[in-house]
């Protein structure tokens, strides 16, 4: 039954993209309806549940603290978790990540770590002895498509609006104290494109997804720069595709940026 | 943060300033989740969980089903950052068991016979926890299988209740959970029979105070029963007409 | 063939409780036979073998040194893990820990932990720096029903015998040297019911497992103290069973310490 | 605990005062698990073992599945507490290895053929040991097999056998294990046919030592032999009479 | 190791003196593991790499299975010893990223509509590495499908672009990886249509940047071609006629 | 059809057996071809391919520091790992350890470990405090049979070639440069052979392994001691099948070592 309904809408996707439109109505080059509540989780050190159209993703950070890596003795780190909740879709499960969940989480890690978002060194506790670990870990409530965005979305609100716990003399959390903020050098978003019926497609959904021939993710910041990219599915794209994406994927994070007031 | 020298007999209130008999503020919404069958969010005190229903649907795999009834398959988890120590990912052993209990008390709750061969998949998170989170998992789990259309003899309605500074109290918080004298008892009952589906005890306690506790309890629990009733009545009520003859319902087809 | 043989035994079962009797004809409140052997396994720190009825259930001691909690840096721990053997019944699996043997080892560990038997403290070895950690295990070698009553009493007796090993300067273990004993401040012994044909049971066998509507357990000390309750399976208990119960259990567990001469 | 400068050749005798050619002292009870359709409880020195054997029966997964014969699936397993220092839960690499070598030297014993599609499940359980536990547990499981009323060319007798101390020694225990020259070799036989069918070797040796060792181990093992059909004779004649034509047997159903 | 001062646009070669467009030497040997249906070897520089490709095979687990097309399975590992610091056993979740952009770059090449309900599986293993292992392993196991006699829309041709010590670069090593400014572009494509089927990124880029490397990837990519072409057309030339055709077959039996 | 020709082959494998014939010709005394080929990886700091036949085994060493055991403070360690890559063979699979790869790492590591090769106490850095340890894992990448020999010949060689690393003043290593060798004390080699259709084989192929009622390895040293044995495989062997076999080893390995110039 399910899955009958599933197969129809999949098809119907793909041909109305053929004509320049799309299920729910929206232009190609059109995002779903965002909005974002931040700090709702007390024991967190940053919260943040993104709605994007049905789609709804939470993050929250705990920070630690642990040893430097050898060879970055005064510096902190980050480590990005993702997974798809059973509660959030019937075909989600539960169990070892699995390969779409690695991916979710890698891509927005690299969005957020190799832009240098994040200055390591302000994460260093002691040189050589103690440096802070972010983790930061996302949900999806309600997968309706595009865990990508709502989840670059969801980690770099959490991360811009963390609090750092105090530490004692022994360099041990104090519970429910704080100091300070996380500085951002840069707020890179993620934007992510389906290829469906031939067409490229902003914000894809579920439906979109399970139609769609490839998909194209690029992490864009506020001062110009891409900071990651990722092609996924097993179709393919055209250079002059990939150039299209990237030049809508700088207008749409800055859009983004603007509304959630980022910098 | 344990507070040592506190004495409830004394104070006569107790340290967040809530009677002895007096639970911590409860909201329920129903029917949060679009994909699901059937949803629950839920905010006690600090706790904060969702819950959603998938089902009945077959069951998998396939040496799981039992030829006489639906067999509710409970998965409580927290997320990383719902406790004071990042909790590490994958379920561990008191996950397990949490999940266990659950599902043995919402199987009295639903007349899963009549869905033999099929599982009902109830999945509860934790987001943000403070003392009590696995009644209010199961608080709004019954909550959402409700949403979801199921045939149930009763909702299924918990709270906490125990001991904390010399005092028996409901719906202990985390500071009471760390006094030297703590006993916590999440306990849950079908509100109509009174019938007593979840109960689980820490702690040294007498058979006097535990009789004094069981009243309470129940109580307690009753407490919660009209919350949850005016929750799904609130969501009956805009417009969903069609679900609100919540427990009478006996026709529902599986989804294969 | 054996699954048929089951089916009938386990109706049997309840149509025979619904008439106050049972299959072995034991009474309803009647426990069955118990005998214990201890102290069988000399690579252990202390061992136990309990017989009761057909069930056969054997714990083993292991102390380890560690480094204590945080939040508790003059005190040791316990650890309790549970095994229902593949060679105790056709029905038990290796592999991953199932629900039931989580469920039975968290019971056991909270009737004796939070029951404050065992005071931490004494197992201080150095303040911040050394603990000892008591790793006990139990299996079941037979499997006919209540675990949880022959895990309880072989942990509890277990524990009550024990020997402490001698440490090294380092805090090292010196193999098979031993000083004194772990004291116990009190001795609290889980009593398990089942619920039959609308009866409570005392201390159900297999077949009244797979009849029972309802368990619970309640674990009770010589000091008058209960020590922890857990209800299981999928049905329900009245109040007054529940009051019924644990005045029952208090009697139980008073005749099976004395009997096995604890305290 | 190893002792350095002991030499066998001088002290004629073992450290526990054993004689070169001497097994310890070795006890067996057959039928000590009224679940399992056959069972042994095995003492040889320190070493205490419990097999138990269910089967044949349906093999799963499906796919482990022989159309020619029934196959046998031996789990060795060591409780925690078994050893000096603990053992953490779960089969390692030693336990999956052990396992493996047991199963096939089982395999030669039993009238595989006679069983289509199954698999027999031998389980073997050390509780406390002290060198030469896989020889204890095939020891124990074979007359579990036998208890099981198997169809069996010969039961499988088995012994350590090695050297410790200078000297050719039988049945080595932990102090010689430890000893700077130690080898071990754990050995299995059929007793009447005096085929090998375990056979593993740890350390230095020569060939002429390994001729002497070779004839040292398999007259200990009829040694053990001796002992377990002594076991099996004392349980049948306490009434099990229908058991008695042990290795004539050919009639088996499978449980489904 | 990383060299902070250098600078390519003073020095105008790069630190192991290759030109910023230049490939490092390619060494590509197809037909090297007897028991695949295709496999091939790669040098890349100081990676080495193997291939092998079994299939089209029944899909298993069956529900894995699709009805319209063949499921290509990618699994890349590497050995422990083919980096710095010795790699643990088991796949980490860089191995799984890459497995997963392997297989879906792959997908695009091969008719797999044409063997529904099978699964091709592709296995790649990188046994010394210096970046570009993935490139390296896609490029291998495309010469790989192509010698299994698999029907293909073409080759995939992959290679590494990016940015280094103020310059842009191709086929980053690994000194150049860990340049400061260093960006890291692995992408592949289908040379005659020059669709891209690989593409990802790593690092500070801007759009102008991005434009001069596109062109330089899909140049460098076509170099790759060249050799792939190269390594198929020797091996069918030392006699293995029948399979010339490559990329117009479209009759292949399944193995069950 | 792949399934009904290894059928037809493992009969036929046994019927020439019989009449003591080999499918590919060999004596059952007879070798395959042996060739070799060192230090292909340049990360590793030893690395060797064995090529026998048309079985392809590779060998790696990294070296890494730990801590020294507690009851051998003064010694190093090796740790021996095998895969059947499922590149090498359609019957392999990836995942845990299946019991045939750790039956394999473990003679072959028993092989080289009880037979005292390596003096460990050459492997400590500081008594103690840090000692080498010796990854050596092996990987088919082609199986035709007999990867017990291949395996011991790959890890044997790879262990005589290799480089050790060079530490810095922390104790840490510094990459690509080196200090030195391992010395062997001897060079034990395991020799397999298969019983097919009731006669010996030496070094089975895959068809002959398959077609085998018993396995039996044996490691000997160039200095006269056999320093492992492996009996294999559901079947038995005689006490005479077994002192032939190794009279056998002992010349085959001879000729290996005189090959391959070991010592």
């Amino acid at each position: 039954m399910r899955n009958t309904t599933l197969e129809y809408d999949v098809s119907k996707a793909a041909e109305l993209a053929r004509e320049g439109k799309r299920l729910d109505g929206r232009a190609l080059d059109e995002m779903r309806e965002l909005t974002i509540e931040t700090d709702f989780a007390k024991n967190a050190e940053g919260s943040t549940m993104v709605t994007l159209g049905k789609t709804k993703v939470m993050a929250g950070l705990k920070m630690g603290v642990g040893m430097p890596y050898p060879d970055s003795q005064d510096e902190g780190a980050i480590s990005v978790g993702a997974e798809q909740l059973p509660l959030a879709h019937p075909d989600y499960e539960s169990g070892r990540p699995s390969d779409n969940e690695v991916e979710l989480a890698r891509v927005v890690d690299r969005g957020l770590r190799e832009s240098k978002a994040i200055d390591f060194k302000q994460l260093c506790i002691k040189e050589g002895e103690a440096v802070w670990v972010g983790y930061l870990d996302f949900y999806a409530l309600n997968g309706d498509g595009n865990l990508f965005d709502s989840g670059s979305i969801a980690a770099l609100v959490t991360f811009a609006n963390a609090k750092m716990p105090k530490l004692d003399k022994d360099n041990r959390i104090i519970q429910k104290e704080y100091s300070g903020k996380i500085k951002l050098a840069r707020f890179p978003l993620l934007t992510t494109f389906a290829k469906v019926g031939g067409k490229v497609l902003l914000d894809p959904t579920y439906i979109e997804e399970k139609a769609s021939e490839a998909r194209f993710s690029v992490a864009t910041s506020d001062d110009g720069f891409m900071t990651a990219m990722q092609k996924g599915v097993g179709g393919s794209f055209t250079l002059e595709e990939v150039n299209y994406m990237i030049d809508l994927a700088f207008k749409v994070a800055d859009n983004t940026r603007k509304k959630l007031k980022l910098k | 943060m344990t507070e040592q020298n506190v004495d409830y007999k004394k104070t006569k209130k107790r340290l967040d300033g809530r009677k002895m008999d007096e639970t911590r503020p409860l909201k329920i919404d129903v029917g949060v989740i679009p994909n699901a069958d059937g949803s629950a969010y839920l905010e006690w005190g600090q706790n904060k969980v969702y819950a959603a229903v998938y089902g009945p649907r077959e069951a998998l795999p396939k040496h799981s089903a039992n030829a006489y009834k639906s067999v509710i398959k409970v998965e409580y988890r927290m997320t990383s950052f719902s406790v004071p120590d990042r909790k590490r990912p994958g379920p561990n052993r008191r996950d397990q068991e949490i999940s266990k209990v659950l599902s043995e008390a919402l199987s009295r709750a639903v007349f899963v016979e009549q869905f033999p061969n099929t599982e009902i998949g109830v999945y509860v998170e934790v987001i943000d926890s403070n003392a009590g989170s696995r009644v209010a998992c199961l608080t709004a789990a019954s909550c959402a299988l409700a949403d979801a259309g199921l045939p149930m003899r009763d909702l299924v309605a918990a709270t906490g209740v125990g001991k904390a500074y010399g005092e028996l109290v409901i719906d202990l918080n985390k500071d009471e959970e760390d006094a030297p004298d703590a006993v916590d008892i999440p306990i849950a009952i079908l509100p109509n029979s009174e019938e007593i589906v979840l109960l689980q005890m820490d702690g040294l306690l007498t058979k006097k105070e535990w009789e004094k506790i069981a009243k309470l309890g129940i109580q307690g629990c009753k407490d919660v029963y009209a919350i949850q009733k005016e929750a799904l009545q609130k969501k009956f009520k805009l417009g969903e007409a069609s679900k609100k003859d919540l427990g009478k319902k006996t026709k529902k087809k599986v989804k294969k």
